[in-house]
Formats: structure tokens, C-alpha cells, sequence
């Protein structure tokens, strides 16, 4: 049998500058099969061929600087062919600007402190991913938070902007909290990772004295 | 982006290309200001120089607006052909910037960065300029406008005094340039996008 | 005695429009003296007069739209005479895309609003300064704003770009905060003045249920 029709999982920027297409290949009866991706951009006829199937690893395809343009869409299918005949994706129309998944944030600190009245509150400051923070102007960034008590099931999240600081008040005194953060593009483009999880406990003495 | 039904082919719309365009430009203005700032600091402090930088830009003989009233009322097609005159009047010397700055004595890793980085966004933004022409042009994409730049030599000059003032004189002429870019854009965007009520 | 070197003191554009520049009038050791402003343009020979000395009130000279050119220095002296002879300032070399001085933000609100998982946060709304025509694009500006508790030393500074509006999540309940905002041209230009203060008290009943 021909092989069957191969699908195109995700394509991702990091940067604005660069990205990559993975696809899912075809079920091949166990006959070797071959999978090609090719290209054409909007307005144009001209159909090119992945560029370069290595850089990203297996059933990828990665589009350098060279061959990566934020002015059109790109019309991306996946050919898979064995001896038995071909099969081709669907189109997968990719627009870089929209695909941009930044890095997480990054030298993320907790840290404990009393208000003028005693109150505790815990201040969170973060930084850019290195790439963004270099390019600033260029990639805006939003950032979300998230924490849960450590023995909590639920995360509460908490959308903050473009601040890379934050207050929070509402605290249990005594209880160890897991916080993360993650970041994306202000305008188009998905959520980062979350960052790794970080731990902070409250001390009982900060108990609020009302 | 819209992306017709059925079609084969999806398209940018003008106000994406635009978009682009001005956050392109305000970048590359934004880096060319700090690598003036930067080499203005560090090697130009006392030498007078802004004093002989009056009218020496090789991009002087392009009329291009100087207040808004001139923006406003020069025809969209004019003043995007400028924009791409001047865009193409950098391509060359912003190939050498890239190049001399790397000879020069210990210039600082951020000097060094950003001049290779103009280089590659000034490509980008002529490319998306390209487009959005084409787009909104009806005929043909004037090729003409073009200034040449004879700059180099005095780039590679042995006496210092004048080989410094040349890079100064060259990055003082693309932080106006690329200031004038930004504002025709933003100005050009709130007129064919906005109806002028951005 | 001739009268002592004058000194232009500053020169400002409130909507990169139109400028004006201030002189400090030279000593003139009490023989009456007349001050003249003189300016060149880049790339032309010829030198001109202050076109207007009143507008803009005592030893100034105000250039209206028609004699305001950008991307072009103006170099400017002053000139000051008395019965004895007179005396030239030194250069002050100007291109007014540099020195434009935006005046504050106005229509400021403030409003408290609850979030879907109840959180209260402030919603800063406010409009440009009314000579500002940032509609058709010819001046662009960023706004930063800041905060800090009625009772509080420390200011709370964040910039905020281009938006025109401002979410703030991390506030003490119960407590009165100072807001103030203020703008500037994009890439060039001087902070305007700060708005006049503004207050809003977080009500304590927004205290998050646990």
C-alpha cells in the first residue's frame, strides 16, 4: 500500500528570526518511506524544498534566517512516498509572526517582605528570556504567573502585563508555596514554558496583626 | 491572516505589512540611536564633531520631509518611493559599517553587535518595504530612487582624528535617516490604515 | 562697558511643531542693551533673524510652524549691544527633533475593577496632551506612570509604552494610593511634567476570600 497521508504537527519561532515545522509520518506499512516537505509563499508559484531536515532532528524541518521572511505566509505540505506510491498533507499556512514561542523567564527571586504596618507580602521580580531582553523594543513581552500552595491541587494564575514585578498580599502564614512563571509576545505568538518550580515557605511569625 | 477558503493561497493583509514595517523601523531606530549614543561616548567626547557633521549626509540630495505639513501632504506613493530610496542608499554602507567596526581598537561587543544587526533589519525592512510597494503601487516598483555612497575610504583613513569623525558622521546620518523612516511609516500607516485617527 | 556674553539657556518644542528658545540677557552694567536672536540652517549659507520675540514672552523667540524645519540643525546665537558695543553668545547648535518637551497627559481615571477570580485591580485610563496630534502619526508617545502608597517614601516607577491604558494587580486593600503619569515623544524628546496627583483607596472588603 501507498503510504498514508502524513500531518504537520506545529511550526515554532523562538525569535521571530527563525523557525522550524515537525510533522507526524505516515504510517508506512513497514515499506521504507521518504517525506519531503516543500514550500511555496503567498503570491508566488515557485515551490521550494525544505532547506534543511537536520538542525531540528528527526521529521523536522528548520528555516534559517536565510529562508525565513515575516512578510508572507508560507504554504507548507509533507509529501510521503514509498514504492507503493505517495500520499501529501493537508497545507499548513504558517505566519511567522504568529508562531513565536518565546523562552521562559529567567533569574526569577522571591522575597519576603513586611509592610510598614507589619503586613507580609511576598515580592516576585523576573527577567526576560536572554534573547528577548537583548531585542527589547522589538519583542514585547507579557508575563503570567502561577502558585499553589506545595500540598494544593489547584494553581491560581495571575495575568500581570509587561510588569516583571509583583506584589502578592493574601498569604497562610507557615504554608509552602510553588510558584512559576511564563511569558509571550504582547501581541501574537503562545506561552513560553513555564519556568522551573520555585519554592518559598511563610514563616509563622508573620502572622497579621490586625 | 486571511486565509481564503479552499484557495491555495493565503495573504497578508496591508495593515499586517504595515504593522511590521513600523515596529521594524522603530527597532532599527531605536538600535541605531544607542550605537550613536554609544561611539559618541566613547570615542567623539570633545572633538567638536557635531560642529562639522552639518550637511554631510550622503542621502542629502533625497527631498525628503522636514515638518508635518510636508509629510501630510505628499501623495502615499512619493513618499514610500522615498523610504525606499533611502532604505537602498544604506545597504552599502551599512555592509561596510559592519565590517570597519570590527577593525576598530577594542570596539566594545555591543558597538559590534548592533552594527551587524542594522545590517540584516535594514535588509528586512527593505524587503517588507518591497511588498507593501507592490501592494499599493499601480504600476511598476520605481527602482531609480537610489543615492550611491563613496564613504569607504575615509572609513580606513591612518590619521584618527578624521577616520573617527568619519564613523561618527556616518552613524549621526543613520540615526536621522532611520528616525526619518520611522516617522514616514508611522505617519504613512495612520493615513492608508487609520484614515488618519490613529 | 559693552555688555557681557548672553547665554541661550534652553530651547523646546511642546508638539514637534513649532519651538522656542530662552537666552539669559546679558549683564549689561546698566546702559540699556538690545538682544538679538540669530540663526543658520544646515546645508544653507544665509542667516536669518529671530522671527518672533513677543509670543513667547521676554528674551525668547518663538518659531512657528513655517520657519520649524526637522532633521536639519539650526545653529543659534544670541547677540547683545549696548551704546558701547555688543557681544555674541556661543553657538548653540539645535535639531528640534531632539527637544521635544510633550505637555502632561490628561482625562486621567482611575477605576477599580474585580477580576473573574475576584482579584481587585485598578484600570488607569487617560488621553495625550491636547496639542499633541499624535492621530496622524507625526509624534508618537510612550507614557510611564507611577505609584506609591499615601503614606510611602518610595515611588513605583512603570513604563508603560504607547498604550493609553493600564492595569495595576498588586494592591494593599485597604490602603490609598498617589497616581501620577507622564509622557514623552518616542526615541526623542524630555519626560513631560508629572499629571497632577491622583488618589484612589483600595477598599478592604476586595480582601480575597481563601
Amino acid at each position: 500500500l501507498p503510504p498514508e497521508k502524513p500531518r504537520i504537527i506545529k511550526c515554532r519561532s523562538p525569535e521571530k528570526e527563525t523557525f522550524t515545522c515537525w510533522w507526524k509520518p505516515a504510517l508506512d506499512g513497514g515499506l521504507s518511506t521518504n517525506h519531503t516537505l516543500l514550500y511555496s509563499k503567498e503570491g508566488e508559484e515557485k515551490v521550494y524544498e525544505c532547506p534543511d531536515y537536520k538542525t531540528a532532528g528527526p521529521n523536522s524541518c528548520y528555516f534559517d534566517k536565510k529562508h525565513t521572511s515575516f512578510w508572507t505566509i508560507y504554504n507548507i505540505t509533507v509529501r510521503a512516498t514509498n514504492e507503493m506510491g505517495s500520499n501529501v498533507s493537508d497545507p499548513h499556512y504558517v505566519d511567522v509572526t504568529y508562531i513565536v514561542q518565546p523562552d521562559p523567564p529567567v533569574n526569577i527571586t522571591l522575597e519576603l517582605k513586611k509592610s510598614i504596618k507589619r503586613k507580609p507580602y511576598l515580592v516576585l521580580t523576573w527577567s526576560p528570556p536572554p534573547l528577548a531582553d537583548v531585542r527589547s523594543g522589538w519583542l514585547t513581552l507579557e508575563y503570567e504567573l502561577r502558585l499553589k500552595l506545595e500540598e494544593g491541587e489547584e494553581w491560581e494564575t495571575i495575568f500581570v502585563g509587561q510588569q516583571t514585578q509583583y506584589k502578592m498580599f493574601s498569604l497562610h502564614p507557615g504554608k509552602r508555596y510553588i510558584v512559576q512563571i511564563h511569558c509571550k509576545p504582547d501581541h501574537h505568538g503562545l506561552w513560553s514554558e513555564w519556568s522551573p518550580e520555585m519554592y518559598i515557605e511563610i514563616p509563622t511569625d508573620f502572622r497579621v496583626k490586625d | 491572516p486571511i486565509c481564503p477558503n479552499g484557495s491555495g493561497n493565503c495573504q497578508l493583509t496591508l495593515e499586517e505589512l504595515f504593522d511590521r514595517a513600523v515596529k521594524l523601523a522603530h527597532y532599527i531606530h531605536y538600535l541605531s540611536s544607542e550605537i550613536f549614543n554609544e561611539f559618541d561616548e566613547r570615542y567623539a567626547q570633545g572633538r567638536g564633531f557635531i560642529a562639522k557633521a552639518v550637511n554631510s549626509c550622503h542621502t542629502a540630495s533625497l527631498t525628503t520631509p522636514e515638518d508635518k505639513e510636508q509629510a501630510q501632504q505628499i501623495h502615499h506613493e512619493d513618499l514610500l518611493n522615498l523610504i525606499l530610496g533611502v532604505l537602498r542608499s544604506w545597504n552599502d554602507p551599512l555592509i561596510h559599517l559592519a565590517s570597519e567596526v570590527q577593525r576598530m581598537k577594542e570596539a566594545p561587543e555591543t558597538i559590534l553587535w548592533k552594527a551587524v544587526e542594522i545590517e540584516e533589519q535594514n535588509k528586512r525592512l527593505l524587503e517588507g518595504m518591497e511588498k507593501i510597494v507592490g501592494r499599493v503601487h499601480s504600476g511598476e516598483v520605481e527602482n531609480d530612487i537610489h543615492t550611491p555612497w563613496e564613504g569607504l575610504p575615509s572609513l580606513q583613513l591612518a590619521d584618527e582624528d578624521s577616520r573617527l569623525f568619519a564613523f561618527y558622521n556616518l552613524l549621526h546620518c543613520l540615526r536621522r535617516d532611520s528616525h526619518k523612516i520611522d516617522n514616514y511609516l508611522k505617519v504613512l500607516k495612520c493615513r492608508l490604515i487609520h484614515d488618519n485617527n490613529c
